[in-house]
């Protein structure tokens, strides 16, 4: 099972775990499994089909341009991150569409 | 990563673009001429925050030469709406907003209309005949009064996040966020000594040369044309795309040559405004800002405060950290904070730490990126009070931060583990530079040390590269060139297609004509572009493959490309002789490739800097300077040396002079070069630079991002040193003449 | 920038016409002050008169008694590319090497720099403590008016309305005499002073003779600290005399506070300055 | 009445008649109406140096003078240092020495260090970093741009101060 690591913000919902562990061949099946184990994370990490636009995973340590569609290891370790404004990665030109409704 | 020798990266060709610089005929975007163009000028509010009760433009309109004026009421009916532009879910009242200010001015400068006429002097006359009601209203212009309950809110309807979740709680607190690791009680209670300090930094500008401007000409087939100095086209089009309700594919943004940005030229200002008043008009618009409006219109970068709390244990092991940063967004949400407190605590390895960050909204211009955005700030107060440990264990300064030093496989606070990092090689470079351990003679000097860390951006870029028939090749990228880019990016290809530098002719072009490619900005450019360019290389180079197995009969795999040849057995062919027989071989070779790469390295930088305070005036001068910063692979090193010299230089204007001097009504009071007193040449010794070259296993050439890391640095290296000449601990910065005075009479 | 109009007169008789006729038209030497001001709006003005064609204002002459007669509109490099001046009046070549960068230097005069009449002028206090009038024209003929009593508020000089500044007139310096001007600045050049204290010292046998000691930028005008001229008449000059003359100099001041420093850095400033440019003077009238 | 002035000025070595208004600057002139875009407005204030021009011989910064001033002058632009396809030396220099980054301020660095050069030929590096003082850059931290200068002088004094002298 991978590792995934909790922010601290979340951890009201893993029983204080910073660090616990969950199944899947990518990431959203990562987080279907999260939502069985610790039901309520899901709707904190995603909207609708979307990771939140807040929310950036990182797979073995890197920040996945794929997002959901990133694939998982039985071994990998994911990171959830609070996406961070302004001057970072996300700011600077994403492939997002141009508006959202 | 390859260790073999390179014939291109590492060599220093002149830049691509150098002639048309030097002989003045770069065209950058000021310079935009075409018929019919009218000029623009905006009205900016002379109120930190008011209510606007009314517009009345008629006086304006009625002036000869005046062809249009806008207002915020101007923008298509679509305001409601939450939009994410890659910076997250935003209202896109927000984003409008500060485009053309609806309802409340936020910040004194805050745009409220704009004038388009057949001169800027007649444009600029008109603006000031707009006759603006407003209703003033208390103004909060610092993180800490701005969080303070009952504090004049900005925003109504703004609902504090924690951790991207709405609460209900309104106030200037846009959003709260924790990263914690270990256990922070038990790592401060295992400490010998813990201190405790804080810090405030001002709001401080990028100060590029060249002031924002836009060119927009909506035409009469209905697609916006936009000419514009930017950091990223892309940017620009989605951005006003958006603002202006448009599809994307409406929009035509052509970066002109940029005169700096800094992270300053990523958001948009001008482009909406111009484009709104040339579809009033039906003529191109052209909006220059002044100076003045630079300072007080665009994005600074935040000013903080900063609470930094460290313990070691004797022997100068770190076992806790706690960092409390509040770093002010100005006008609307979105402060550096985040990227702050990545890099609070990145060069350190410290087993138990919490850092929590506030991103404030208060009565400022709305804050931009600059240089590293966020770190230095944070860098200043953790470096600062590293030194303060080192001082009361008794330790080398560069020891202590050896003995602490983030390696590959450290786990920093936001949970990711570095990859292969070159912090230690860095540390270990400072250490052993002559400059580290040569006299310092003479009363009031002093000297210091300080590192900095960024991490750096990947994000997607695009290029093609075709073949010409004389040898050649012309790169057509997206990246808009700010700093010899162009170059840095073209010499990778060189180097893979085994062709001289100078065989490479890279455009920088529109963005019809090229595939997506995100700013000039993060570091990203020579690492990510310079990537696309080695992927279109590498496809040009299996189609010629194929083209030379054709000449000889041969299947593709049988050719191999060496040293600038293609070869099989019995059969050699050069790049530039295969190159003049495609068109009798298949007909043009176009080699593409678009990257939105991972692998991203980031950079550490350290500086060494002697000072000399004048204890009866409070004036420091820099004696001597040296940046040393891991580049990973320099491509062209008179380019990184270039990038070390001037983010330091950023970085000894950001810690000695530089600041917005507000006035309580929140009136910038120094909006022009000759009061804001960045460096000139005379305040300055050389810059000496030491390349270390810890290779990215994440890039093909092992290239990171050099343009960021080596401004966080300096404020921390001149404040320690500062320290050692005349004994004060500076804990505010600027630390300025009048600032130094004050802590010197506290001293006595 | 609103409209005005320009006209360059080449004769004293015609540019005090053209400001008889437009009171509130501005005169144009170097535009170093005055471009950047009508550009902000903190001034207008129906009509720009440039006074470089006027040869009164645009030379520079030393008369058979030593005295130095400076055209308004003479640019600062004039000055210190003068071995005339250089040798005479080497505390003014200094001043003028100092007065903004080199492209200033090339348009910039001190003329306008006393018209201009700031707080923080560089040229102000040097050319009170060198006793300098300044000689004026108007259709109701010249006067002399001394530095001192030039400038009467911030942005005010004691011009009367349609009064022309031609030239600035500082007498030969006596032997054993040196002047020095001595202004913080945060950068090390393109800054406004914090404060600016301009000395002047005359030596006789081993005491000092006369004094002066001029400040700017620590009240609403360039002052001169009398008393603490006049402590210094018939004394060594010893370091504590200095010490006691910059005391008595920072007690006239009466500064403000603001982007350059507080009222309270204004005052130490004047002090320390004053020391120092007392230190600077002996040094070059001992010399001398 | 509100009229434009004809001015008459040689802008490098060609007799050059325009029309302006008061108002606009030398600057101005150069960029708007001459389509001489190689000189910058940084801040409109003299403070930034980007507009920096010769003026008879004299460094001046060109916001800070009126169109109708340049009448009968000489003026040298960034534009008027290579002799037809052959670079002044400082521009040689700056190349090779990579002394520019985004370029906005070169033209008035390279204006000023000819002034400083013409007069000057052999300046210490205080003396360059003197002179240059009035220009910004905020791209180089300066230190390639002084070496620049030094290789420029250099190479002057090689050639004995003749053909490249401009």
């Amino acid at each position: 099972m991978a590792r995934v690591f909790i922010p601290s913000l979340l951890r009201s919902f893993t029983g204080g775990s910073a660090e616990v562990e969950a199944n899947g061949a990518t990431v959203r099946e990562l987080i279907e499994d999260l939502e069985a184990r610790y039901p309520g994370i899901r709707q904190r990490l995603l909207e609708g089909s979307h990771l939140r636009p807040n929310i950036s995973v990182a797979v073995d340590g890197e920040v996945s341009p794929l997002g959901l569609l990133e694939t998982v290891s039985p071994t990998s370790e994911v990171h959830f991150l609070a996406a961070i404004k302004g001057g970072m990665a996300p700011s600077m030109g994403s492939l997002s569409p141009s508006s959202a409704p | 990563m390859s260790t073999q020798s390179y014939q291109v990266i590492g060599t220093r060709p002149i830049r691509h673009d150098g002639v048309d610089k030097v002989t003045g005929r770069a065209l950058y975007g000021a310079d935009i001429q075409m018929a019919g163009l009218l000029h623009g000028a905006i009205l900016r509010s002379p109120h930190a925050h008011a209510r606007i009760r009314s517009i009345n433009t008629s006086k304006a309109e009625a002036l000869a030469g005046v062809k249009a004026v806008v207002t915020a009421a101007d923008f298509p009916p679509t305001g409601d709406r939450i939009v994410d532009l890659g910076e997250g879910e935003t209202p896109l009242s927000y984003i409008r907003g500060n485009i053309l200010a609806s309802g409340k001015v936020l910040y004194r400068g805050h745009a409220v209309a704009a004038v388009a006429a057949t001169s800027p002097h007649i444009a600029a006359e008109a603006a000031s005949l707009i006759e603006v009601e407003y209703e003033p209203l208390p103004c909060v212009l610092t993180a800490p009064e701005a969080m303070r309950p009952g504090a004049p809110l900005l925003h109504e309807d703004l609902k504090t996040k924690e951790f991207g979740q709405q609460t209900d709680r309104v106030s200037n607190i846009a959003e709260h966020f924790r990263h914690s690791l270990g256990d922070l009680e038990k790592g401060f209670a295992e400490a010998d000594i813990v201190l405790e300090r804080e810090f405030h930094t001002a709001t401080v500008h990028q100060g590029y040369i060249e002031p924002h401007n836009a060119t927009a000409l909506w035409n009469n087939d209905g697609r916006l044309l936009i000419w514009c100095s930017t950091q990223g086209a892309f940017v620009v089009r989605d951005t006003t795309a958006c603002i202006l309700d448009l599809p994307v594919s409406q929009v035509k943004v052509t970066p002109m040559e940029i005169g700096g940005g800094f992270g300053g030229k990523i958001p948009v200002y001008l482009e909406p405004v111009a484009a709104l008043l040339s579809k009033k008009t039906g003529r191109p618009v052209k909006i220059v800002m002044s100076r003045k409006e630079v300072f007080e219109g665009t994005g600074p970068t935040p000013g903080s405060f900063i609470r930094i709390k460290i313990g070691a244990k004797r022997d100068g092991r770190f076992t806790a950290a706690q960092a409390d940063l509040a770093y002010e967004a100005g006008a609307y949400p979105g402060a550096m904070v985040g990227a702050g407190a990545m890099t609070v605590f990145a060069a350190y390895d410290i087993p138990n730490v919490t850092i929590d960050g506030y991103d404030v909204v208060v009565n400022k211009p709305s804050t931009a990126a600059y240089r590293a955005p966020g770190a230095t700030n944070a860098a200043f107060a953790t470096e600062t009070v590293v030194d303060e440990i080192a001082e009361h264990l008794g330790l080398d300064p560069l020891d202590l931060r050896l003995k602490n030093a983030a390696k590959e496989g450290t786990r920093r606070a936001d949970g990711l583990k570095y990859r292969r990092i070159g912090c230690v090689e860095v540390l270990e470079a400072m250490k052993a530079h002559p400059h580290y351990r040569a006299p310092l003679e003479g009363a009031n000097r002093g000297r210091g040390v300080a590192i900095g860390y960024w991490f750096n951006a990947g994000l997607p870029s695009s290029c093609t590269i075709s073949v010409n028939a004389d040898g050649s090749v012309t790169l057509v990228e997206g990246s808009t060139d700010i700093g010899g880019t162009r170059t840095s990016v073209a010499m990778q290809a060189a180097e893979v297609l085994g062709i001289p530098a100078g065989s490479v002719h890279p455009v920088v072009v529109d963005t019809d004509s090229v595939g997506f490619t995100a700013v000039t900005g993060g570091s990203r450019t020579t690492f990510a572009t310079g990537w696309a360019a080695y992927e279109a290389a590498q496809d040009v180079l299996r189609q010629m493959k194929e083209r030379a197995a054709k000449l000889w009969g041969l299947e593709p795999s049988a050719v191999r490309f060496e040293g600038g040849h293609f070869r099989a057995s019995g059969h050699e062919i050069s790049f530039a002789e295969l190159a003049a027989r495609l068109a009798e071989t298949g007909g043009p070779v176009v080699g593409r490739a678009t990257v939105n790469p991972r692998g991203v390295g980031g950079s550490f930088a350290g500086c060494i800097v002697d000072v000399e305070v004048d204890p009866e005036t409070g004036k420091t001068s820099i004696l001597r300077f040296t940046s040393i910063q891991d580049a990973g692979r320099a491509i062209h090193p008179s380019y990184v040396e270039g990038q070390m010299q001037g983010g330091s230089v950023q970085g000894i204007g950001w810690a000695l002079n530089e600041e917005y001097f507000m006035g309580p009504d929140g009136e910038m009071r120094n909006s022009s070069l000759l009061d804001y007193r960045m460096p000139t040449a005379l305040d300055l010794p050389m810059i000496d630079t030491q390349i270390v070259e810890v290779p990215n296993p994440g890039h093909p050439f092992g290239v990171r991002g050099v343009g960021e890391a080596n401004i966080v640095p300096p404020p921390a290296a001149i404040a320690n040193a500062i320290y050692r000449a005349v004994g004060v601990r500076m804990r505010r910065l600027p630390m300025s003449p009048p600032n130094l005075m004050q802590e010197l009479w506290k001293k006595s | 920038m609103k409209w005005f109009d320009y006209a360059a007169p080449d004769s004293l008789e015609q540019a005090a016409e053209l400001l008889a006729r437009y009171p509130e038209a501005r005169p144009l030497a170097g535009g170093t002050d005055l471009l950047p001001q009508l550009r902000a709006g903190k001034r207008t003005t129906p009509l720009v008169v440039d006074v470089k064609k006027i040869p009164e204002l645009s030379s520079l002459t030393i008369d058979e008694k030593g005295a130095l007669t400076l055209g308004a509109a003479v640019p600062c490099y004039r000055i210190y590319e003068d071995e005339r001046v250089c040798a005479r009046f080497p505390a003014l070549a200094e001043l003028a090497s100092i007065l903004g960068g080199i492209p200033i230097q090339g348009r910039a005069s001190l003329g306008g720099n006393l018209c201009n009449a700031s707080p923080s002028a560089d040229a102000i206090p040097l050319l009170m403590a060198m006793h300098a009038t300044a000689e004026t024209w108007s259709t109701s003929g010249a006067r002399s008016i001394p530095v001192e009593d030039f400038c009467i508020a911030p942005g005010r000089s004691a011009l009367a309305p349609g009064e022309l500044l031609v030239s600035i007139r500082i007498p030969a310096l006596p032997p054993r005499t040196a002047a020095h001007y001595l202004r913080f600045i945060p950068r090390n050049e393109m800054d406004i002073a914090v404060v600016g204290v301009g000395v002047s010292l005359t030596l006789s046998d081993s005491v000092i003779q006369t004094a002066r000691i001029a400040l700017g930028a620590v009240a609403p005008t360039p002052i001169l600290a009398t008393e603490a001229a006049a402590s210094l008449e018939n004394q060594a000059p010893t370091a504590a005399a200095f010490e006691r003359a910059a005391r008595l100099a920072q007690q006239v001041t009466r500064p403000i506070s603001d982007m350059r420093g507080t009222a309270e850095y204004r005052r130490h400033l004047a002090y320390v300055l004053t020391r120092r440019a007392l230190e600077h003077a002996l040094q070059a009238a001992a010399a001398s | 009445m509100q009229k434009k002035m004809h001015v008459t000025a040689t802008i490098n070595g060609e007799v050059q008649e325009f029309l302006c208004e008061p108002r606009q600057s030398l600057l101005e002139c150069l960029r708007d109406i001459l389509h001489l875009t190689g000189t910058k407005e940084g801040c409109n204030d003299g403070n930034c140096g980007s507009c920096t021009v010769l003026m008879d011989g004299r460094l001046v910064t060109s916001c800070l003078v009126l169109g109708p001033e340049a009448s009968g002058a000489e003026i040298v632009t960034v534009e008027g240092l290579a002799r037809g396809r052959e670079l002044h030396p400082l521009q040689k220099a700056f190349l090779e020495q990579a002394a520019l980054q985004c370029g906005v301020c070169t033209p008035g660095f390279l204006v000023a260090a000819k002034a400083l050069l013409d007069r000057e030929p052999q300046p210490s590096e205080q003396r360059i970093r003197w002179w240059l003082a009035n220009n910004l850059c905020r791209c180089t931290g300066y230190d390639k741009i002084v070496r620049a200068v030094q290789q420029a002088a250099a190479e002057l004094a090689a050639t004995q101060g003749g053909m490249n002298r401009l």
